[in-house]
């Protein structure tokens, strides 16, 4: 079997189980952690995917969007938890306020 | 061939394994080292795939600046584990099953030998003005792309400024930290403008430099040598526009003499590229540490009276 | 084989088995400060052995150099981790083990 | 000696998957956190060895970057870490 198709296998197993993942977490920081497990799953189809070239060498393009698909998800990654910190503040005060518990929303 | 093989088949096997288990845990801090066990396990799939330049960005920006944000996330995140309690499975498993297999049978349905646009890029390298195809790809071919990604950046930067997150709160450090991010801090340094150097011949460039020293600053603000980026101050702001600048700039030349944008000429693309790698550096830098919020004693005020009027505002 | 050859692969496979030490030890030992030692110490010299390996095969003196300067670096996160970590441990209560 | 240094690669790399063991047993987050220890030393000792192949010298890089931010995340653990004291177990 040749390298890019176990690679591209991988690929496929991580993006679900991480998407599913993503979709049932009932915690937001959980979530984040599925989403970006995905991402990087993308990523793996790609950068396997360039590597069917017949030389040994691979295709720069696909890694070049890997590169900066990398940097980018790390913004959101940290945009979002700066608004989910903002978010488990605020539902924690509300909670304090009218005594209900944070997570009934969440869940 | 067998070793090779045997090790390729591991860090596959493992790659979907751990994002399982991720998925599973029910210990927030469990999930976060899974996690970073994961970044570190497809930086080793990217070294055996030959792509050493998505490693590389892999190495800093994965086991350096995500592993810390997300664990900073242990300071303040909802720790009750009541509430991800584990349910039925099986539902989720079989779903996750059926995904996989209309992934598997889109990706292993592509022509197989292909050559992709590695013919395009190598015919074409020798306009590019850098001898390494990836950095000639992001600055030179696809400019627009890397151009308008930093913008991308940029407004994340200010955005996560605008959160105005509190600081976080750090336990006194130690004469042992200081120590540590003040022998790291030049080394980062160095190892930047190295990397920035080799982008044109070898895997390497702006955003592995970048990405380097914004570990070095994220160490030494987690040891409290160095205060977070301050976005408000202006100078601070006009370094942060520094990559978007370059681009501009050295892509408006030719543009007024009737050239495509960002078309840069065979003869000065070597430098032209050099002067818009170094402006990203500086972006690409600033933006990544200022994503780590500030680290230092508790604030004065954090109640929620003030936290709400400053939220208002 | 040449000389170098021999000593590269046992200084190798010297260097797997305290990687093999370090992971039965944060498997098995029994509380957080031993584990410590497992981790930060075991495994770092299975990598000094690793890099001696590799520095007897490097095909120039920089590449040595490298991989000297790899260990070094490795060698101080360690260290430092080691203290960190302890002191984080002891300041949560957590007591050392004394024997069973 | 190509083929016994990947298979070490290979030896370390499953040790790792062991070690994750540890990971899930806990029991205080520390306890977790630790074992990035274990990540950190043994990517650098794999990326080394497959950088000791013909051509492959540019992985050294990666592998200096692992070494340089190796404990990042357990700094970040330590100076920031869940603040919730625990008695002696």
């Amino acid at each position: 079997m040749s390298q890019w198709i176990l690679y591209a296998a991988s690929a496929a197993a991580t993006v679900a189980i991480a998407g599913v993942g993503a979709f049932v977490a009932v915690e937001p920081v959980r979530r984040l952690l599925s989403i970006n497990i995905a991402y990087s799953g993308v990523f793996m189809a790609f950068v396997a995917l360039a590597r069917r070239t017949t030389s040994g060498e691979a295709d720069p393009v696909p890694h070049a969007l890997v590169l900066t698909g990398i940097v980018v998800s790390v913004s959101s990654t940290a945009l979002a938890l700066s608004l989910t910190r903002r978010l488990v503040r605020a539902t924690e005060r509300s909670g304090r306020d009218s005594s209900s518990s944070p997570d009934e929303r969440e869940a | 061939m067998t070793f090779d093989w045997l090790l390729d088949a591991t860090v596959a096997a493992a790659l979907p394994l751990v994002a399982w288990t991720v998925a599973r845990s029910v210990a927030l801090s469990r999930a976060i080292v899974l996690f970073i066990a994961f970044g570190l396990l497809s930086a080793l799939a990217w070294t055996r795939l030959g792509a050493i330049d998505v490693a590389l960005v892999e190495a800093s920006v994965g086991a350096g600046l995500s592993g810390a944000l997300v664990m900073s996330a242990l300071s303040w995140a909802n720790l009750d584990e009541a509430t991800v309690a584990r349910r039925s499975v099986i539902a989720r498993a079989f779903v996750a099953a059926a995904i996989a297999l209309c992934l598997g049978a889109v990706l292993l349905g592509v022509p197989d030998p292909s050559e992709g646009l590695l013919g395009d890029v190598s015919a074409n390298l020798g306009d590019a003005g850098v001898h390494q195809p990836i950095t000639a790809v992001l600055m030179s071919y696809r400019g627009y792309d890397t151009l308008f990604e930093l913008v991308v950046l940029i407004s994340a930067a200010l955005t996560i400024g605008a959160a105005k997150s509190a600081r976080l709160e750090a336990r006194p450090g130690s004469d042992l930290l200081r120590a540590l991010a003040d022998a790291l801090l030049p080394l980062c340094i160095v190892l930047s403008a190295y990397f920035l150097w080799r982008g044109s011949n070898a895997p390497g460039g702006a955003f592995q430099g970048g990405a380097v020293l914004a570990g070095g600053v994220l160490v030494s603000t987690l040891a409290e040598r160095l205060r977070r980026p301050r976005l408000t101050v202006w100078w601070i702001r006009a370094a942060l526009v520094l990559g978007p600048a370059s681009f501009l700039l050295v892509g408006m030349p030719r543009f007024v003499e009737g050239a495509p944008f960002l078309e840069y000429g065979p003869q000065s693309a070597s430098r032209a590229i050099f002067a818009i790698e170094l402006g990203s550096l500086v972006t690409i830098a600033l933006v990544l540490a200022s994503f780590f919020p500030g680290v230092g004693p508790l604030e004065t005020a954090p109640d929620a009276s003030s936290e709400r009027t400053r939220g208002h505002r | 084989m040449t000389v170098s050859g021999v000593f590269s692969a046992g200084f190798l496979l010297a260097g797997a088995f305290f990687f093999l030490a370090g992971t039965v030890g944060i498997l098995r030992f029994p509380d957080i400060f031993t584990r410590l030692h497992a981790v930060t110490k075991a495994d770092n010299l299975g990598l000094g052995l690793v890099t001696v390996s590799l520095m007897l095969e490097a095909p120039s003196y920089a590449a040595a150099l490298d991989l000297a300067i790899v260990w070094l670096l490795v060698l101080l996160w360690s260290s430092v981790a080691a203290q960190l970590v302890a002191r984080d441990a002891l300041d949560r209560g957590e007591v050392p083990w004394r024997g069973a | 000696m190509h083929q016994l240094r990947t298979g070490v690669a290979t030896f370390l790399l499953a040790n790792v998957l062991v070690g994750l063991v540890r990971i899930a047993r806990g029991p205080t987050p520390a306890d977790r956190i630790l074992v990035t220890q274990l990540f950190g030393t043994s990517a650098v000792a794999v990326l080394l060895l497959l950088a000791a192949d013909q051509g492959a010298s540019s992985i050294r890089d990666v592998a200096l970057i692992f070494a340089l931010f190796g404990g990042v995340s357990l700094l970040a653990f330590v100076r920031l870490g869940p603040r919730v004291r625990r008695g002696g177990r």
